[in-house]
Order: structure tokens, then C-alpha cells, then sequence
């Protein structure tokens, strides 16, 4: 579905990635884990045109989507959770999530989804009507998972989605991810520094050292793989 | 003369005031709202889109056209250009300097001010221009005849149509919501699909279409234009829209309509060299008490 | 030093956001040299616990009292430099450096409350002004070794890891010599490995600088290794108080916050 | 082949967009019109080819962006080498100091004259450097400090026959005060509030001076200011021009010794800190009102300062040179230079007074070149003339072998800093 | 001696007063390229040298010097009497001449401290004086209403008219003494305040902008009562403006001379070369440029003090009249006389 080949990208004159390739099937969820600031970050921005790749190439579906700005992306079905979250402060949670859904025009399906993913995260039906700005760290979180749910996309890139949540929710959440996954099919990019959660529920990981791609393979392989729990198990 | 009836002409004087700050302030906030730039341009815009009328009118008018056929033409042309004008400015000065520190633009904007005025004076000329009286004249009933005139009336009326068409267009569209998003986090709304690029252009366009209208309202009822008629009525606005919360567009035309009517009732009962005095007092004043303007919202950023 | 009453001593805290009540009726206390974790769900109410506490929110109700540098002062209605200067310290949920600045006047900032120089001695430039900013550097550079940043004084902030940014945000307000240290996520965003470096560093700092630290963590790990006491919230209510095993059985914590199959 | 393609429709459109205020020309009195199509033609082709140049420009700035990482830094870095070398170093600032010494010798005295005009103008910019681009407040109503210290100098000459040196530091505390007494309501206004707010006052201010006729004379203005004297000794209005520039200099000289020194000192961190964010700032125990204050008023000082050599420089002063577009022109300096950096503020100043002056010989094309110019240069160069860069501080090894780490000293760390904008 | 005679033109040639400033470089290129067509004076070929200051004094000074060090034998200009007032002193030391078509401030030439300057306009205080008696006595006004446009001339028009309306012993009062904003969107507060003040006439001091937008909305809202105005309204683009509206209303301005042929041939002349109307102050500049071209020609020389013999005694014809200067720089015949709109055209008041 999605493939990155020999990929150099950085910010202005600092070059952040180095030759990555890397490959993700359809209806697969892959993980790429790394240490702060090893550009798993400027991997997901690569890959959804917020930062222009220097040197080869990204492929979704064979066809080439270098230089395809952002919004397009979108409509291609590419969505994501960013860093930061970054919720529209000023919307209430409901106008957050109907952004979410900004390319779709089924107005019943969006009112479907919207209720689904209350049902989801309950907590974001009591504050539907609060600004997103005044929602709490774990909250927006939860909100940005949502509104990214929200264009039902066939990739779903997500970075960190277990930031700064409560453990009982980090749980909640990589159950979600499994669910969208195996109920729509959707397939997942993770992004995580919670390595140990990650691997579990992945098929496949990615272990990215200072932009480079150092090692790949099956999850439950990296689970077992020493300089991996050394370095990103904390075991 | 009764102490009603002047208090309602220098009412109705403050309200069509008001109501061109308004229209041009709408510009300003719109703007300001999206891409945080103070545009000093925008008085600007308001003259080419007043100037246009003027030749435009000119020259329907040596046709012989009559007048309702020159104001149905000239209306949109003029609206047109100071979009592709408003459009343009954009694209040069503004948006190569998207990732620039935060006061660049403004002092882009400066320039493109000067460089603006000048060129209407060079290619034009510094005189007034008498400007033709495009508003249609109707007779009003005779209680308010003495107060108002029917140009006024007609300044207000579209005024008023025109905002709560923006208004509306903000609240229920999609482009509407677009830019909503885009105000508040670009990079977001470009990853759930917005086109950002093209609502900023959407937003100066729309801005400059608003200018434009309240430039050929205005320069009809008061007769006349020049190159420089853009910069104090620019302030003034600005000063309007800052007044009702920048970024907000009921603020926009609250702030304008306050300010027409500080600066009128100012006039009328105290007097006229203070009025700008006035104007820029009672700014003071309402920010100090309210901080982000009459509408503004103290920003719901958390910590 | 005012003999063993707690550094901090919140009573009955309440703060109500238009309708939301954020905080219920909170009490806590910290005794000096105790870590104390402050957990809950998210939303529970523990960031605005320490907004309120800092002054950068004002309470609607409640007792905030601090004995830091030998006195024992009610924090209600003051602003938060004056509170900073009182000797409370703090970092944020999301990391709030300056970030144009370098490391070393990052630090060099957390200075400005316990520095005294004038306008007239900036541009004199008296003897006491120059031995005061020396001194400035000196502590600021001892700060930046203990959390390790040495080798990035002159970095601007904004270029450095994010595990290094936490550091230095770490580095920043001990720079202003608390007695008590408000921690926010710290470990938020860090593999393990670069968890357990953060445990090592707040306790090292806690041993050198006698220190009392408040600490909100989502990582139970953290949490149960590092602290003497934890207060859990939820709905902005306290439902335990208790030392980290205890609290770890607690079935309303388990139920409200950690969930079933709690593996720390 | 493209780009054939792209400058013929820009070339069109173009055309199109200046075609009524270019080539129509109406006289809706006598309803006659002018078509001037040889503008039009004009337009076109001067469009058409321009759009070459910009996006030539434009790619240039791209690749500048992003792979200057190695190339530019080896030209900054030989030219850093340069610069750093002592004896190169000192030799190029004796030289500029000898230069800048025997100026008014060298020219006539319409260059000396507009000389001191701009380092007027950087003293002006250089005050408004610490408000706006150390403390990051928006000011646009600085022109107002700077009346008052033009008005005072003016006002106590005309009525108490007070001398230039005597109003100078009365100038100055006046300004302060003034400064501190405008600032105190409205600091508390984030960003561009307090933008409208100080260019209301500066609007206030001069209406005020505008309408209080009898105390200051009016729009009329006054006039018959003396210039500096020096122990009463007359010279002839070249002697008054050249000692006129000697004074300037040396305040000029004042101003960059007392920034520097505040800019690194504990005040002059407070006020970035500020400038980047206000909530951590205060939980680090910074007093917001008060450094605002201090940043505030200091900035009122330099710009009264200035106004009073302004009012002795010109001998007559009027309402209308306090005008907002005066902010405008003293804020595109300090931005145009580059924020919060003393070289790039004087760099501005030189520029954007000087240039309308050398471009007289444009006569009537002098104020839209000039607009365009302040356009390109922003596009151009968005971040300023000379970024602004951070005092980097070298530890001895001797200091750090102490550490439990090792540090580097100087080199590998100081690559990349700065780099950010 | 130069091969050439430099003629400056400093003034507001940008910015918000240009309307004041550039008609003045019209003139002074064509009377210039009249001479130079007859093959220039003295032998020499007459150069124009703009420059502009925006009316603002610090620039005025730039100006100054600039001409100086570009040894300018005369210059004709400076608009505005501030920036006029600021560059005297730069003349006078360098020892040229300068004459202004519009600086209408009393203390320019009443000081005496500036030997140097001429002018082809009148002072404020004779014309403001004018206007009061005018609306007084001929109009018969006993309310009046004192506008102005805040600026130096205008408001120093409008207090000599005040000054002489309320010296008057009784016949008439001012019942309203304000200035509005120049450039403001609209007047109708002001309006509706002379409306409510019941005067029976309103003396404006300023330029036509201003005037011609009061009257517009005077008019418009019925209100017949006499307008009286000075010389920067005594403009045919007033007339041209206001259109119909500016029927009836009153202005002072220099004497009569719109029988004067040379006035029409200017006027002409600009039309031709520019083709556009002439703005304000045109006579008066075209003047002036005639007056000191003429005194080089009549004193033979560019020596400074033989051309202010020359412009003090020798009469020249011009659009303002037949003028010459007196002994503190006023031209000698441009007195006042008021002035009515009349079908689309200023008429001498008799
Ligand atoms: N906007 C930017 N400009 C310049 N450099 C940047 C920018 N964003 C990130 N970087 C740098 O790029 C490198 C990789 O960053 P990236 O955010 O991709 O890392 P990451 O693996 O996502 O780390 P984390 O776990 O902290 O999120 C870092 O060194 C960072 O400092
Ligand atoms: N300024 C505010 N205005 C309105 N509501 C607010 C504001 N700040 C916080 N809240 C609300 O108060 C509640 C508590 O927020 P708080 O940030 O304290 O949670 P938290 O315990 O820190 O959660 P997390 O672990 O997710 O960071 C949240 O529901 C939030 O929406
Ligand atoms: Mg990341
Ligand atoms: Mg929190």
C-alpha cells in the first residue's frame, strides 16, 4: 500500500532521514519505534507532503505522491493523529471532529461516525460543546484520535497516540487501533516510543536510529530481540 | 430644531459611518484572523476598488448609459478588480513570507502601501476626482426626510446585506468552516483536507470584494476620491475591527458601527478637533477593560 | 528552616471552570524532601491542580500555603513570579522552553528571581553586577551538568531532543532554587531507558538540593519507584492517598484509573 | 519552456489587472476619456519580463533554504574566519571609525545633512529595537516619544530659553515617564492589541499637539530652534552642520554601548524570554508588568532623546512629523535590519533613510520604487538584513574536565545554532 | 558660472499632500520650456530640478541642501508654510531665492527674518479678515459658524476670521469655532452641528477637499445658508468636484484674473502638455516661475542680490496680474477680492 524509497528529508538546511525504505501492506499495522528525535516524526511527515522528501520516492498504491501537497493527501485517504495533536482551540470538540470529516459529504455516515466515536470515548460526548483548547492533555489526545477516525481513511498514520494518557486508556486506545484495523481494515502506521505496547499489537516494526532504519522485522521477533528490549523495552 | 432630532441625525450619521468602517474592517479582521497579519494594504484596495468605479463609470457614462445600468455594471467591475488586486497583493508580498518571522509581512504590507498610493498617483493623477453619484435617489417618507438622506439609507441597507451574507457564508458553508480551521491551526487543517492555500486566497478575495463595495458606497455619497483616501480610512478601520476583537466578524461590524458613532456623537456634542481623540480614547479604554475587544475571545490556550 | 511542618499545604482546593468544577475540594501536603505523585485519569484535574497552586489560575476556593526559605507565606491571589520567587519551581505538560534563547540563558533565567541587577547596573556594569552574572553563569553551568547538557550550552533551545529539552526545562527551574519542585508528565514521550535516566536525575537532585518534589505521571512505573506518597484524582475529587503499593491495590484506583490486568 | 508559458500568462494577467487605472484616464465632468494603450504594452512587457527575474530570485531562495547547509556555511564560516582574525578585524573597524570621523569633511554638506538625518533614525531605531525586537512588544505609536521629546526640547527653549544640553536629560526622564505613564494601562494587552492601543496614543498625542493651539502653537508649529551650542562659540551654518553631526554620532555611539550592554545583561534576557513566552516567564519568577514597563519606558527615553536633536536639527518642528507613518518607518527599520540586532537596526536605517534620499534622482518614481524595494527585501530576505545571534560562551576545558562529562569547547557546538529563525 | 540655470522646485511631490505639490513642477516645466524654447536665458539652458518632501520639514531641510549642493540659482516652492518655514534658513545662508506659490503663514514674510523669500500668494490674516466683513457686512450674517481643516492654514485663516467676527462690537457672533479631520470619511456630524448652532453662514478655512465635502453635504441636506471660503477653495477643482452643489458659494482670492489672458494661456498650456486640468496653487506657481525668471533676465545676472532688486522692483505680467514684490516678499497687487460660483465659474463679487 504504502512504500518509501531511499527517502532523504529534513527541515531547511538540516537533513533529519537517510535512505529510508520502508514498506506498508494493506490492512497491516507496522510500527516504527526509535529513540527522541531519531525522525519518526519527519518519516509521517514525509509521507503525508508536510515535508518535501530531497531525494526518492514514496509510492501509495505504485503511484508516485511526492509533491502531492497535504490536502490531496487527504482525499486520497491518507489521515493522521499528529505530534502535538494540534485540536483547533477554538471549536468545540463537535466542530473538531466534524473538520475530521471536512472531505466528506455523506452527511449520515459523518453523523454515524460521530456517534460511533463517542461510544469510543465517552468522556468527549460530556465535553462536546467545550472549546478544544480548554480540554485536558489526555482529552485532546483522545479527541485527535477521533477526528483522524473521522475521515475514515484507508491509512491511518498515527504519532504517539499514547502521549501523555492514563494507563487504563493507553490500553483503550491500542485496542481501537486493533479494531479499526480489523473492522474496517484501515491500514495503520504507529509511531511509538511505548515500544513494549506497540510490538504487541503490530504485525510488523520498523527501528529507526538517527534517521536510519537500523532493523526490521515480525513484531514478535523485535519483541524477543535483544538490542531491542535493551534499548526501547527498558527490560 | 428638537434635541431629538439631531440626536437622531447624528445617530444615523454615526450608523452609515459605522457602517463603511464596518465593511472595511471586515477585510482587515478577515485577514488578521487567518494568517495573523495586521494588512496595511487593505485601505489600499478600498481606493483601487473606488478609483476602478470611477473610470468604469467614467466611461459607461460617456457611452450615455443611464445611471441604474452604470451602477449595475460598475458595482461588480470594481468588486472584481479590487479582488484580483487583493489577490495579487497576496500572492507577492504575503505568501512567499508565510514561514517568515511574524513582522515581516506587516512591513511588507507597508510597502506595498506606498508602492500602491504611488501608483494610482502616477498613473492617475494626485487630485480629487469628483466621483458621480451612483445611488439610486428615492424619496423618503417626510419624518425621516429631514434626517436622512436616501444615500445613507442605501449604505446602511447594503451594508447590513452584505454582512449577514458573510456572516452566513462563514457559519454554514464548507469554505466557511475551511477557514475557520485554517484561522485557528493551517498545518491541521491542510492534514484534514483543507486547501489552505486556496482559502487565504478565498479570504483576501473576499475581503477585497467587501473593501471595494464600501469604497463605491462611500466615494458616491461623499462625491469625490483621491489616491490617498485609503490610509486614514485604513486606520480607522483597522482600528474598528481591533475594537470589536480582531478575527471576529460580528466583531468587525460592531466595532465599526461603535466607532461611527463615537466619532459622530463626539462631533456632535462636543467637538470635532477631538474626535479622533476620541476614536482612539475609547479604544484605549475598551481594551483595558476587555482585553480582546468587545467580541474578542481571551484565547482558550491552556497551559 | 521552620521545623518540620510541610512545605506545601493545600486545603479544601476548589476551582470551577464556568459550570465544570476542575478541582473538588483538594487537600494535600508535602513534607520537605518527600516526592509525591499526583495521578488520575486524564481530565481528572492534576495539570489544574498545579495551575492553581503556581497562581497562573486563581481558585475559586481554598487554602494554598508555602514554608519555603524560611517562611511560611499564603500563595492565594499572588502571581506566579512572586510565587516562583517564594521558592516553588515548575515545568510543563507541554514543554514551554524559550526557544530562541540557548541552553545556558535558558537557565541563566530561572536566575532573574534570585539576581537583584537594575537597568543602571546593566549599562554600568558595576563590580557587583559583573560578579553577580558571573555567578549567574557559574550556577547556571553547574545546573547544566547535573542534568547533563553540558555539551550543549550554546544550542538554542529549540534545537535540541526533546528528552534534552525536558532536561533543561528540569534544569530551568531548579534554577531558582526551590524548595518545591512541580514536575508535569516528565517522563512523557521518553523510551524506557531515558525513563529510568529521569528517575536517576530527580533523585539525584533531591539528595543535593534538599528538595520536595510534586510530580503528575501517567508511567506507573515512574510513579511507584519514585514516590513516597501518591494522591489520586479523579472528576477532580480525591479517591486515595496512601503509599504507592497501597494505592496500586486501591480497587477504586484500579477501577477508575490503572484498569484490570495492571502489569507495573 | 514552462516558464515561457508562466511569465506570458502572468504578462496577461497583468495586463489585465492594471488595465483601467493604466490606460483609462476619464474626465467625468467634460465626459471625455484617454486611452493611453501604449501603457498597456508597457505593462506587458516589462511584466513578462520581470516574472523571469522573480522566479529566478524565488528558486534562488528555495535552494538557499534548503541546502545552504554546507554551501553558504563554508562562505559564512571563511568570512566569520575573516572577520575573527584580530588584526583584519581591527584594521576594517579603524578604518570604518575613520571613515565615519572624517565624513562631513569629505561630502557636501547635503550628505552630512542627510546623514545625520538617519543616524537620527538609527537612534530612533535602535530604542524601538529594545521594545519591539527585544522585549517583542508591537509598537506603533513610538513616533509619540519622540514628539514629546521634540515638543519639550521646543517648548522649554521658546519659553525658559533652555539650551540642547539642558533639555537632553530632561528629554530623557520626560520620556520615561511619559512612557511608563502610556505603558502602564495597556501592557497587559497581548500582541497586536497593544499594537492599536500605542498607535492610538501616538495618534492622541498628536492631535493633542495639533489642537492645544496656545500651548503649543498648533499645526502652525514652531520655529527658530537653535541648534547646539558649544560654550556659546557661532560658526556659520556649515560649522553648525558639522558639530551638528559630531553630537549626533556621539549620542549615536551612547545608544549602541548602552544596548549592547543591556542586551546582555539580566534585564536584556528577561526581555527575550518575555518575547518568546509569557507563561514560562512568569513561572520562572519574571515580574511581566514590570519588564514591560522597563522595556517600555526605556525605549520612550532613546525616542525623546532623539526627538530633541530631531527639533534642533530641523529648527522647526510641526504636528506633521509625527505622523503614524513615522512608526511605520522607524518599525520597517528595526524589522528590515533584522529584530533585536544592533548592526542590522543601524543597517536599516542607513537603507531605509538614505535610499528615498538617493532615490531623488527617480523624481517622481522615488516613493513607488521605494515601496517596491521594501516588498522585495522582505520577500527576499524575511528574516531581516543581519540575524540576530545569540552570545555563545566558550568554557575552558580546564572548567569542564571537571563535569562528569566531557564538553567540547566552541566549535561543534556552535554549528547549527542560529541556523534557526 | 554654470552652463546651466537650475531651477528647483521642492515640495510635496508624494504622500497625502501631493495634490498641492505636483501642479507646481507642471508649471514651473512649461514657463521653462517656454524660455528655453526662445532659447533659454542669459544664454543658458533652464533645468528643472524637482524634489520632493512630502511637506514635512525634516525632509524639506534634505531638500534644501540638496538643491544648495546642486547650486541652484533659484527655487520655486515649498508648499506647505512648515516645511517652507524649516528650509528658509538653508536658502537664506546659501544665498538664493525662494519663492512660494502657497505658503500663506504672515510670519513667512512679516518677521523679517527672511530676506530671501517671496511669494505669489496672499497672507492668511488680510484674507481671513476679508471673508468675516464679507459675511458680515455684504451677507449680513449675524450667526456664524468658523470652520477649518485643523491644519496651518486653514486654522490660521479661520482665527483671523473669528478674531475679526468677534471684534466686531456686536454685529455678528461666531456661534461655532471647530476643526474637522481632513480626510475623514464623511462630514455629516459637523454638518448636523452647524445646522443645530443656527448659523446664517459658515466661513471655512482649508482646502477644497474639505470644502467641497461640506458643501456637498450641506446641500444635500437642504441647508442653503452662505458658504465663505479662502483662496485654497478659489480652485476650479473645487468647482469641478462639487459640481452643481458648489453653486453660490463664496471664496476669496487674489484679484480678479480671470480676465487675464496669460491665465487662460496657462491654463491652456497645461491642458496640452498634460492633458488633465490644473490643480491648485497653478496660477500662483506659473506666476512665480514667470516673476523669478524674469527678474534673472532683468538683472541680467544669477546673482543673488541682483535678482532681488530685480523681483522688488521690476513689474511683470502674470496670471495673478501684473505683480512685483515689496520689501518683505508679498507681491505687490495680488490683494483679495471675493469671489462667487456662478454657473460653474468663479465671478469677481462686486
Ligand atoms: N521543524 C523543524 N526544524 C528543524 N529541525 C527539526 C524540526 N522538527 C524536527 N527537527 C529535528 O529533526 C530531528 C528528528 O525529529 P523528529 O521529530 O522526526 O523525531 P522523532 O523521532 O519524532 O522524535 P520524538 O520521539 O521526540 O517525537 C530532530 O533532531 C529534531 O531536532
Ligand atoms: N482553561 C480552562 N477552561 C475550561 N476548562 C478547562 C480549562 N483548563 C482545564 N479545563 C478542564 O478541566 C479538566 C481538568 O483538566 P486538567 O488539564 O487539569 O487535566 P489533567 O488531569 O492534567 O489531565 P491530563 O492527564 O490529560 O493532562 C479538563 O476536563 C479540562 O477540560
Ligand atoms: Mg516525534
Ligand atoms: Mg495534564
Amino acid at each position: 500500500m504504502l512504500k518509501l524509497i531511499d527517502v532523504d528529508a529534513g527541515y531547511g538546511p538540516i537533513p533529519v532521514l537517510h535512505a529510508v525504505n520502508m514498506e506498508v501492506g494493506k490492512g497491516e499495522i507496522i510500527t516504527l519505534i526509535g529513540a527522541n528525535g531519531a525522525g519518526k516524526t519527519t518519516t509521517l511527515m514525509a509521507v503525508c507532503g508536510m515535508v518535501a522528501p530531497r531525494k526518492g520516492d514514496i509510492l501509495l498504491e505504485g503511484i508516485s505522491i511526492c509533491g502531492i501537497p497535504a490536502n490531496r493527501l487527504v482525499e486520497l485517504g491518507i489521515s493522521q493523529v499528529p505530534e502535538g495533536r494540534l485540536i483547533f482551540p477554538d471549536l468545540t470538540v463537535a466542530e473538531n471532529l466534524d473538520m475530521g470529516a471536512f472531505l466528506r459529504k455523506d452527511r449520515e455516515g459523518i453523523h454515524q461516525d460521530i456517534e460511533y466515536v463517542f461510544d469510543l470515548f465517552p468522556i468527549l460526548a460530556d465535553r462536546r460543546h467545550q472549546p478544544g483548547g480548554t480540554l485536558s492533555g489526555g482529552e485532546q489526545q483522545m479527541l485527535a484520535i477521533s477526528r483522524a477516525i473521522m475521515a475514515r481513511p484507508r491509512l491511518l498514520l498515527l504519532d504517539e497516540p499514547s502521549l501523555g494518557l492514563a494507563p487504563m486508556i493507553i490500553r483503550q486506545i491500542f485496542d481501537i487501533i486493533v479494531k479499526i484495523n480489523r473492522e474496517s481494515g484501515t491500514t495503520i502506521f504507529l509511531v511509538e516510543q511505548n515500544a513494549n505496547q506497540a510490538l504487541k499489537i503490530a504485525h510488523r516494526g520498523y527501528v529507526m536510529e538517527n534517521g536510519v532504519i537500523t532493523l526490521t522485522d515480525t513484531a514478535a521477533n523485535l519483541l524477543d530481540n535483544e538490542d531491542v528490549k535493551k534499548a526501547y523495552l527498558g527490560i | 430644531m428638537g434635541r431629538m432630532e439631531y440626536f437622531l441625525e447624528i445617530f444615523f450619521g454615526g450608523l452609515t459611518r459605522g457602517s463603511i468602517y464596518a465593511l472595511i474592517a471586515l477585510g482587515y479582521t478577515m485577514v488578521y484572523g487567518i494568517i495573523q497579519l495586521i494588512n496595511f494594504a487593505h485601505g489600499e484596495i478600498y481606493m483601487i476598488g473606488a478609483f476602478t468605479a470611477l473610470i468604469v463609470a467614467g466611461v459607461l457614462g460617456s457611452l450615455g448609459m443611464p445611471g441604474y445600468a452604470i451602477l449595475l455594471l460598475t458595482l461588480p467591475i470594481a468588486v472584481i478588480y479590487a479582488s484580483a488586486y487583493g489577490f495579487t497583493v497576496e500572492k507577492i508580498a504575503y505568501k512567499p513570507l508565510r514561514s517568515a518571522p511574524r513582522l515581516s509581512p506587516l512591513i511588507s504590507a507597508i510597502g506595498m502601501s506606498i508602492f500602491l498610493q504611488n501608483y494610482i498617483l502616477l498613473a492617475q493623477t494626485a487630485d480629487f476626482l469628483p466621483f458621480p453619484n451612483l445611488l439610486p435617489y428615492f424619496d423618503l417618507p417626510d419624518f425621516v426626510g429631514g434626517i436622512l438622506t436616501s444615500s445613507e439609507v442605501t449604505i446602511v441597507i447594503t451594508a447590513a446585506l452584505v454582512m449577514a451574507g458573510l456572516t452566513s457564508f462563514i457559519k454554514f458553508t464548507r469554505m466557511g468552516k475551511a477557514m475557520r480551521a485554517t484561522a485557528q491551526n493551517q498545518r491541521m487543517a491542510m492534514l484534514v483536507g483543507v486547501n489552505v492555500d486556496q482559502v487565504i486566497s478565498l479570504t483576501f478575495i473576499i475581503g477585497s470584494a467587501l473593501a471595494a463595495i464600501g469604497g463605491v458606497l462611500i466615494a458616491s455619497h461623499i462625491g469625490q476620491i483621491n489616491f490617498y483616501i485609503g490610509f486614514i480610512a485604513g486606520i480607522k478601520a483597522f482600528t474598528a475591527a481591533v475594537l470589536g476583537g480582531i478575527g471576529s466578524v460580528p466583531g468587525a461590524m460592531l466595532g465599526g458601527l461603535v466607532l461611527g458613532w463615537t466619532e459622530s456623537f463626539a462631533t456632535g456634542y462636543v467637538s470635532s478637533d477631538y474626535e479622533d481623540v476620541f476614536a482612539f480614547a475609547l479604544l484605549v479604554l475598551i481594551l483595558i477593560f476587555r482585553p480582546a475587544g468587545i467580541l474578542g475571545k481571551a484565547d482558550s490556550q491552556k497551559v | 528552616m521552620a521545623e518540620a511542618g510541610p512545605v506545601l499545604d493545600v486545603r479544601n482546593l476548589t476551582m470551577d471552570f464556568g459550570g465544570l468544577r476542575a478541582i473538588d475540594s483538594v487537600s494535600l501536603d508535602i513534607m520537605p524532601g518527600e516526592i509525591v505523585a499526583l495521578i488520575g485519569p486524564n481530565g481528572a484535574g492534576k495539570t489544574t491542580f498545579f495551575n492553581c497552586v503556581t497562581g497562573l489560575y486563581t481558585p475559586t476556593s481554598g487554602e494554598i500555603l508555602l514554608s519555603a526559605r524560611g517562611q511560611r507565606k499564603r500563595l492565594n491571589g499572588l502571581k506566579p513570579n512572586h510565587i516562583t520567587a517564594l521558592g516553588m519551581a515548575r515545568t510543563f505538560q507541554n514543554i514551554r522552553l524559550f526557544p530562541h534563547m540557548t541552553v545556558l540563558e535558558n537557565v541563566m533565567i530561572g536566575r532573574h528571581c534570585r539576581t537583584r541587577s537594575s537597568i543602571f547596573g546593566a549599562i554600568f556594569r558595576p563590580p557587583a553586577t559583573r560578579q553577580e552574572e558571573a555567578e549567574s553563569i557559574e550556577i547556571s553551568y553547574g545546573l547544566l551538568k547535573e542534568v547533563g547538557l553540558t555539551a550543549l550550552v550554546d544550542e538554542t533551545a529549540n534545537n535540541l531532543p526533546y528528552g534534552a529539552q525536558r532536561r533543561l526545562e528540569i534544569a530551568r527551574a531548579m534554577a531558582t532554587e526551590p524548595a518545591l519542585l512541580l514536575l508535569d508528565e516528565p517522563a512523557a514521550g521518553m523510551n524506557p531507558s531515558e525513563t529510568r535516566e529521569l528517575q536517576a536525575l530527580i533523585l539525584r537532585l533531591r539528595e543535593k538540593h534538599d528538595l520536595s518534589i510534586l510530580l503528575i505521571e501517567h508511567d506507573m512505573k515512574l510513579v511507584m519507584s519514585l514516590s513516597d506518597r501518591v494522591c489520586v484524582l479523579e472528576y477532580g475529587t480525591q479517591i486515595a492517598q496512601s503509599t504507592p503499593e497501597e494505592v496500586s491495590r486501591d480497587p477504586r484506583v484500579i477501577k477508575a484509573y490503572l484498569g484490570e490486568e495492571a502489569d507495573a | 519552456m514552462q516558464g515561457l508559458k508562466k511569465s506570458l500568462l502572468t504578462a496577461v494577467w497583468f495586463m489585465f489587472l492594471t488595465f483601467p487605472i493604466m490606460v483609462i484616464r476619464v474626465n467625468t465632468i467634460e465626459k471625455t476619456i484617454v486611452w493611453r494603450w501604449e501603457n498597456l504594452a508597457l505593462v506587458g512587457i516589462s511584466v513578462f519580463l520581470l516574472s523571469y527575474v522573480w522566479r529566478f530570485l524565488m528558486s534562488r531562495r528555495e535552494r538557499g533554504n534548503k541546502q545552504n547547509a554546507f554551501a553558504t556555511d563554508d562562505r559564512a564560516q571563511a568570512f566569520r574566519a575573516l572577520i575573527e582574525d584580530r588584526r583584519i578585524r581591527y584594521s576594517l573597524i579603524a578604518a570604518f571609525a575613520i571613515f565615519v570621523g572624517v565624513f562631513p569633511f569629505l561630502f557636501s554638506m547635503y550628505q552630512v545633512n542627510i546623514m545625520i538625518s538617519a543616524l537620527i533614525y538609527i537612534m530612533l531605531g535602535l530604542g524601538l529595537n529594545i521594545v519591539v525586537g527585544l522585549a517583542g512588544l508591537l509598537d506603533l505609536g513610538f513616533v509619540a516619544f519622540y514628539a514629546v521629546g521634540a515638543y519639550a526640547y521646543a517648548l522649554l527653549n521658546l519659553h525658559f530659553g533652555l539650551g540642547f544640553w539642558a533639555v537632553l536629560p530632561m528629554a530623557a526622564v520626560l520620556g520615561a515617564f511619559v512612557g511608563i505613564l502610556l505603558g502602564f494601562p495597556v501592557l497587559r494587552l497581548r500582541g497586536d492589541y497593544l499594537a492599536i492601543v500605542t498607535l492610538g496614543f501616538g495618534e492622541i498625542i498628536r492631535l493633542v499637539l495639533e489642537n492645544w493651539g496656545t500651548f503649543t502653537r498648533g499645526p502652525s508649529g514652531i520655529s527658530n530652534i537653535p541648534r547646539p551650542d558649544l560654550f556659546g562659540l557661532e560658526f556659520g551654518l556649515q560649522g553648525r552642520i558639522i558639530y551638528m553631526y559630531y553630537v549626533v554620532l556621539a549620542l549615536v555611539l551612547f545608544t549602541i554601548a548602552v544596548v549592547t550592554r543591556l542586551k546582555y545583561s539580566r534585564i536584556g534576557r528577561a526581555w527575550m524570554a518575555l518575547r518568546e513566552d509569557e507563561i514560562a516567564c512568569q513561572a520562572m519568577g519574571i515580574d511581566k508588568t514590570q519588564t514591560k514597563l522597563m522595556a517600555f519606558s526605556l525605549g520612550a527615553t532613546w525616542a525623546a532623546m532623539a526627538g530633541v536633536v530631531f527639533a534642533a536639527k530641523t529648527s522647526f518642528i510641526n504636528p506633521a512629523s509625527f505622523t503614524f507613518l513615522e512608526s511605520a518607518m522607524i518599525l520597517s527599520i528595526v524589522v528590515l535590519g533584522g529584530m533585536g540586532s544592533t548592526v542590522g537596526v543601524i543597517l536599516g536605517a542607513l537603507i531605509l533613510i538614505l535610499l528615498p534620499e538617493y532615490l531623488r534622482a527617480f523624481a517622481e518614481y522615488r516613493m513607488i520604487v521605494f515601496g517596491a524595494i521594501m516588498v522585495l527585501f522582505m520577500v527576499f530576505r524575511p528574516q531581516g538584513l543581519i540575524r540576530d545571534r545569540r552570545l555563545k560562551r566558550r568554557f575552558h576545558p580546564a572548567e569542564s574536565s571537571k563535569g562528569a562529562e566531557a564538553v567540547p569547547t566552541g566549535e561543534g557546538m556552535a554549528r547549527g545554532a542560529g541556523s534557526h529563525g | 558660472q554654470a552652463a546651466e540655470i537650475i531651477f528647483g522646485v521642492p515640495g510635496a511631490h508624494s504622500g497625502d499632500l501631493a495634490s498641492y505639490g505636483l501642479p507646481t513642477v507642471n508649471a514651473a516645466k512649461l514657463v521653462v520650456e517656454q524660455y528655453n524654447a526662445k532659447g533659454g536665458l542669459l544664454g543658458m539652458k533652464i533645468k528643472v530640478v524637482p524634489q520632493d518632501e512630502q511637506c514635512k520639514p525634516e525632509l524639506a531641510t534634505n531638500a534644501a541642501f540638496k538643491l544648495v549642493s546642486e547650486k541652484v540659482t533659484v527655487a520655486l516652492g515649498h508648499i506647505c508654510s512648515g516645511a517652507t518655514k524649516a528650509a528658509l534658513p538653508i536658502y537664506k545662508d546659501s544665498k538664493i531665492v525662494l519663492m512660494s506659490p502657497s505658503a500663506t503663514n504672515p510670519e513667512l514674510t512679516l518677521s523679517g527674518d527672511y530676506p530671501n523669500f517671496f511669494r505669489t500668494i496672499g497672507r492668511d490674516d488680510n484674507q481671513g479678515k476679508i471673508g468675516a466683513s464679507f459675511t458680515m457686512g455684504k451677507l449680513g450674517a449675524k450667526k456664524i459658524a468658523v470652520i477649518h481643516d485643523k491644519g496651518d492654514y486653514g486654522k490660521g485663516y479661520a482665527e483671523r476670521a473669528k478674531e475679526a467676527v468677534d471684534g466686531s462690537g456686536g454685529k455678528a457672533t461666531t456661534v461655532l469655532f471647530e476643526g474637522v479631520t481632513p480626510g475623514a470619511v464623511d462630514y455629516t456630524a459637523i454638518v448636523q452641528k452647524i445646522k443645530q448652532s443656527g448659523a446664517e453662514a459658515v466661513i471655512f478655512g482649508g482646502y477644497h477637499p474639505e470644502a467641497s465635502k461640506i458643501v456637498m453635504t450641506m446641500r444635500k441636506r437642504d441647508m442653503k445658508i452662505p458658504f465663505v471660503s479662502d483662496d485654497g477653495v478659489k480652485d476650479a477643482t473645487f468647482i469641478k468636484v462639487a459640481g452643481e452643489f458648489a453653486e453660490g458659494v463664496y471664496a476669496s482670492g487674489p484679484e480678479d484674473y480671470s480676465g487675464n489672458p496669460l491665465y487662460h494661456q496657462a491654463n491652456e498650456a497645461h491642458k496640452k502638455a498634460f492633458n488633465a486640468d490644473p490643480g491648485v496653487f497653478y496660477p500662483q506657481a506659473y506666476s512665480a516661475a514667470l516673476a523669478l525668471l524674469n527678474a534673472i533676465e532683468k538683472a541680467g545676472s544669477t546673482d543673488y542680490d541682483k535678482i532681488v532688486k530685480a523681483l522688488r522692483t521690476e513689474y511683470v505680467e502674470t496670471p495673478v496680474g501684473k505683480i512685483r514684490f515689496d520689501e518683505r516678499g508679498d507681491a505687490e497687487g495680488v490683494g483679495f477680492d471675493m469671489y462667487q460660483v456662478v454657473k460653474g465659474e468663479f465671478v469677481l463679487v462686486k
